[in-house]
């Protein structure tokens, strides 16, 4: 099965529920609304000849005017890729999670949640993973300018900086 | 006058125990298993067969802070890291050294600029012996143990004594702050 | 002489970080005299099967691990956001550092991607020394998984022997790429060098000599009793949970699903080659192992063939200087030593990627453990961890 | 000679030798493991220090003598300092009673036996106060596995000494020594030398048993909080000098002690001694370690039902046959080692998985699918 047919397919499967469905560099883009993402998601995985048992990832793209979440779906029984996707309102981005389609969505939830700021409703455990930052700071979007340009000096809450002698060790001293 | 300052300049007693000792503390620089990113893999290979730094004495990776001498930090330092790597220098016994294996170890490497990147292991611990390449090859961090070990040759008892004055160590209580 | 401090040494704990919140189980709940607490193991960051940085926090009852929160991201370095800020071709040097054990992969994902964008095909010979550079890739990264797997369970030998025949390989990359890890030589359209003299004698010779070592491994490990003991029947994964938690590459096929991306996607000239997918049956520890070293063998086939059927002409095609893809979405992924690499690329026609998003299978992998770990022993915690084949620079990215 | 100066010549030998033997162990034995898992593993192992890097060992030593001593504040200081001196007890006291030579032995007691397994008890008081008293997990995780490994493998141990002493007739090791004239008893009861073997290396701590320390799981184990000498102390003394103790041990009950070709003297002694550690460095250098319940499983399922038999029919043989038991012993225990040889595999798999797997592991090659 190609890529054309597997699209026709996936049309005729969602019906109604995708709003576009189009071929783009070897994938099938399904374009959702953000309230049919998990719907779809069940069908895509449990149809049997197309079998999208598999997601690559889950993932967010900032548009700088919309949000877009993005899945790679991968078919177990063709080399068929597909891609859902659906946009979000930049401001307040919500999805819908589908950590309970694919259990691998979980992690990837969460990464996109800590670092594009995309709040999954119903994931059970939507904390942040990669980062440390604070809150409100979700550093893959456009507008975060979070880059280090100078060499800065580093305290941490209840642990002592070690102490130096004269030339020992600290460059910053001697430059 | 205290005693630190009667051993001020180097004298008989003191050269000759100098020497013993650090003989003695360069022939078993026992590292400390740190392995941060891509530079730990070239460490790995270090104490490999084809390199094989076990022929100085240095194979004894210890996993625990505590019995290891010289802390190879290879690799970047992230902003979650560097705390857990300013606790780990605390809790080696002195004496202690360290080396910044690597480019990020020495300033932050290619990610110098990055949002989680710390810009060199010398902005949280004193560094002993920079070792330049990303990464550095197994030569070069053998090439740098030398260095360190030469560096340890030349340095003398009073001077450890003298860090312990001047408040170099600092005690600690459970939670992390000085006391 | 002892620096013995005026007032005392003291210390802090080893365990950074870790709160020793205690919690009384259901078990001692009818026996008021007995007193079962769960203890909190904070495993990591620095611990010497963490692989790298992970760090894991283990809720044990006695030996028995009861629930497990892996803490990654003490290796992010923000690659994602550093590759928005580079050009197309200031960032080739930076993704062997992603899965610094086999680098070239990352590399091939992203200019499969800008090849995608551009609508080029590189010449045929790039494509088979690419096929070489990275099955030379796979069998160091399987070297650096067998290894660490058999150190994690206490084996001290089997990690020197493989290092000893990865340091042959990664001559051989050495000579054909100019850099023991770091490549930086795949390019659009292309790779950077030409076959160096002498390389391929000295491949050949080292493929002839390799098959004999990956026996001397079988020999060393496979028949043992207390690895076979440690390892068959440990963290067992069923071919449908694999997919479920979208496991890939050799953890995946040791479930038994023949899922190989260079035959599903059948990219650059691996159609043309034979070789075959070793797909386990249980899908525990022992045959993720198994995997592996069956793996090495295959990628000897691969590399025999594609040095046979090496054809002539230039490596690389005429690209501009400052690339430049058109505006676009892609997403093309790699089969790496572990497992489906992918890169999503949105360019806006600029000379800056306007988001790259990476996908990576230990990530994957290590999401798994929450669900695999409870019931096993502390010991098996590393064992598990390390048949998984875990490497944090590519998870934490 | 009076008893004051017999008892002042005692205390001085048996101290003198007493802490020989550790130290000289503790000096030889990890540079030898160094160079020999070394040799195994393709590499050269230290040989910049000294000749062929000889002053290895010194160096450690005295670096380690030279490193701060850290106490954890929440430790509980006493028992974290007096753990190491509990656990160097085993070694020097163990050493008094062991035959060097016709005649040359600190303390000639009758109950030699009971004696080095009494003390050898020692150490796993020292590694257990040094688990718990460092106030860290790992320790006490090390700490806890540690006795219960030790105290499941005293059993079979002390289980093969009794039927060395049944053998004898008597529990002086002088005359276990003096018994091997005409042949070792690794010929005569080599069931219960293999017992030994398996038992010493989980006594000792060693690879495939190294669980208490095991570095890849609980980072040093009950070591995890020791540093400078302290640390030494465990790390040489006690383990290397429980070695020499063990390999001691062995050599007197069934390689003929001080007795060889030429002329018994404590050089044949010292040669069986380093064969014996040789084994152990084999060991540690060849396997993976256990699992806590599949070490356990094996002592108990195992090592102990395998003793018990053995103990049982060599005692009925004994009192079947009073005048001339060896040849039946010798060919009962010959016949088990070589049916345990040949059954290995499934004995040993039976007792080590704790899941059977229903099918065996193999790999299916999926050909190409076009």
């Amino acid at each position: 099965m190609g890529e054309a047919e597997a699209a026709e397919l996936a049309q005729h499967l969602l019906g109604g529920l995708a709003t576009d469905v189009y071929l783009e560099a070897d994938r099938i883009v399904i374009a959702l609304e953000p309230g049919k993402l998990h719907e779809a998601a069940l069908k895509l995985r449990d149809h049997k000849q197309l079998s999208f048992r598999y997601l690559s990832f889950a993932g967010g793209i900032d548009y700088k005017d919309r949000m877009d979440a993005v899945y790679i779906l991968r078919s177990v029984n063709h080399p068929v890729v597909a891609e859902m996707r659906a946009q979000l309102d930049r401001e307040q981005p919500v999805a819908p999670t589908v950590s309970d389609v694919w259990s691998t969505a979980g992690w990837h939830e969460r990464e996109t949640y800590d670092l594009l700021g995309i709040e999954f409703e119903g994931h059970p455990d939507l904390r942040r993973i990669l980062t440390t930052s604070a809150d409100g700071v979700y550093p893959l979007r456009k507008d975060a300018r979070p880059h280090r340009q100078q060499r800065r000096e580093w305290q941490f809450e209840g642990i002592a900086a070690p102490r130096r002698l004269p030339g020992e060790g600290d460059r910053g001293e001697r430059s | 006058m205290s005693v630190l300052e009667r051993f001020e300049h180097p004298n008989i007693v003191t050269a000759a125990t100098d020497s013993l000792f650090n003989w003695a503390r360069l022939n078993s620089l026992w590292p400390f298993t740190y392995g941060l990113a891509c530079c730990a893999i070239e460490m790995i290979s270090t104490a490999m067969p084809r390199h094989d730094i076990a022929r100085f004495g240095m194979e004894v990776f210890r996993a625990t802070p505590r019995q290891s001498d010289v802390m190879i930090v290879s690799g970047t330092i992230t902003d979650k890291m560097a705390p857990v790597l300013v606790h780990l220098y605390h809790q080696m016994a002195e004496p202690r050294w360290v080396v910044a294996m690597g480019a990020c170890a020495c300033g932050g490497g290619m990610f110098w600029d990055s949002y989680n990147v710390v810009q060199g292991a010398d902005l949280l611990v004193p560094v002993d012996i920079y070792i330049p390449g990303c990464p550095p090859r197994p030569e070069a961090l053998i090439y740098g143990m030398r260095q360190l070990q030469e560096k340890i040759r030349k340095q003398s008892q009073v001077g450890l004594a003298r860090r312990l004055a001047a408040g170099t160590m600092v005690q600690y209580d459970a939670d992390g702050g000085e006391e | 002489m002892k620096f013995e401090r005026e007032t005392g040494n003291q210390k802090q704990e080893t365990d950074f970080g870790s709160q020793t919140i205690v919690q009384e189980t259901d078990i001692g709940r009818d026996q008021p005299d007995l007193h079962l607490e769960e203890m909190v193991l904070n495993m990591g960051p620095q611990h010497p099967s963490a692989h790298g940085v992970l760090r894991l926090v283990l809720r044990l009852d006695g030996e028995m691990v009861v629930s497990v929160d892996p803490s990654i991201g003490y290796l992010h370095r923000g690659f994602e956001k550093l590759a928005e800020n580079r050009t197309y071709l200031q960032f080739f040097s930076m993704l062997s550092r992603l899965d610094y054990l086999a680098g070239f992969f990352m590399e091939w994902a992203y200019v499969r991607c800008i090849e995608g964008l551009m609508e080029i095909e590189p010449p045929p010979r790039a494509e088979y020394l690419r096929v070489i550079a990275g099955e030379l890739n796979r069998i160091i990264s399987h070297h650096m998984a067998i290894g660490d797997y058999l150190l994690n369970l206490g084996a001290l030998t089997p990690v020197l022997w493989t290092f000893r025949d990865r340091e042959d390989v990664i001559d051989l990359l050495e000579l054909l790429t100019g850099q023991r890890m770091m490549y930086n030589y795949a390019r659009a359209g292309g790779v950077r060098y030409d076959l160096p003299d002498g390389f391929e004698e000295q491949c050949r010779q080292f493929l002839k000599r390799f098959p004999a070592r990956i026996d001397e491994y079988e020999e060393l490990i496979s028949g043992n009793e207390i690895f076979l003991a440690r390892s068959l029947g440990m963290g067992v994964i069923s071919a449908g949970q694999a997919l479920d938690f979208g496991l890939s590459g050799p953890n995946l096929r040791a479930s038994g699903v023949a899922m190989d991306l260079r035959r599903h996607d059948s990219y650059s000239v691996y159609p043309q080659l034979d070789f075959d997918i070793p797909v386990g049956v249980n899908g525990d520890s022992f045959d993720r192992y198994k995997c592996r070293i069956e793996e090495l063998r295959q990628s000897v086939r691969i590399i025999e063939q594609a040095l046979d059927a090496l054809p002539g002409g230039p490596v690389n095609m005429r690209v501009p200087p400052m690339l430049r893809p058109p505006a676009g979405e892609i997403y093309r992924a790699v089969e790496t030593g572990r497992g489906e690499w992918g890169n999503y690329l949105v360019s806006d026609g600029s000379l800056r990627p306007y988001r790259l998003k990476m996908r990576d299978s230990c990530f994957v992998a290590l999401s798994t453990m929450p669900k695999i770990l409870p019931g096993n022993k502390v010991a098996d915690v590393v064992g598990i961890a390390g048949s998984l084949d875990l490497i944090m620079g590519a998870v934490d990215r | 000679m009076s008893w004051g100066a017999s008892f002042i010549i005692h205390l001085i030998a048996a101290l003198v030798i007493g802490l020989a033997v550790p130290a000289l162990s503790a000096l030889v034995l990890p540079f030898a493991v160094r160079r020999l898992s070394g040799f195994i593993s393709d590499r050269l192992g230290p040989n910049r220090v000294g000749p062929q890097g000889f002053f290895q060992p010194i160096a450690d030593f005295l670096k380690l003598l030279l490193k701060e001593d850290v106490a954890p504040l929440k430790a509980d200081r006493l028992l974290f300092r007096l753990a190491p001196a509990v656990a160097f007890i085993t070694p020097v006291l163990a050493v008094t009673v062991i035959p060097f030579s016709k005649g040359f032995t600190i303390a000639n007691l009758n109950v030699g036996l009971v004696f080095i397994v009494a003390f050898s008890s020692f150490t796993v008081l020292g590694i257990l106060l040094a688990g718990w008293a460092s106030h860290n997990k790992y320790s006490l995780l090390g700490g806890l596995r540690s006795v219960a490994q030790m105290v499941s493998y005293e059993v079979p141990m002390i289980l093969n000494i009794i039927i060395i002493a049944m053998l004898v007739g008597s529990l002086s090791l002088n005359d276990v020594v003096g018994a091997q004239g005409k042949i070792w008893y690794i010929a005569v009861q080599p069931l219960a030398f293999l017992v030994f073997i398996i038992a010493g290396m989980a006594e000792l701590n060693r690879t495939p048993f190294d669980l208490p320390e095991a570095e890849s799981e609980l980072v040093a184990g009950y070591l995890t909080e020791y540093s400078g000498m302290r640390f030494g102390f465990f790390y040489g003394l006690v383990e290397w000098g429980n070695a020499s103790i063990w390999s001691l041990t062995g050599a007197t009950l069934f390689l003929g002690g001080w007795r060889g070709p030429f002329a018994g003297s404590p050089g044949w002694l010292i040669l069986k001694v380093l064969a014996l550690a040789f084994v152990v460095i084999w060991f540690l250098a060849t396997f993976p370690r256990l699992q806590v319940d599949q070490l356990m499983n094996f002592a108990w399922k195992v090592l102990i039902p395998l003793s018990l038999v053995n103990l049982g029919v060599t005692g009925l043989l004994i009192i079947l046959l009073p005048d001339n038991f060896l040849p039946p012993v010798a060919a009962f225990s010959w016949a088990s080692v070589i049916a345990i040889i040949l059954l290995f595999r499934p004995v040993l798999r039976r007792a080590l998985l704790r899941k059977r797997v229903g099918r065996k592991t193999t790999l299916a090659l999926s050909q190409a699918e076009g």
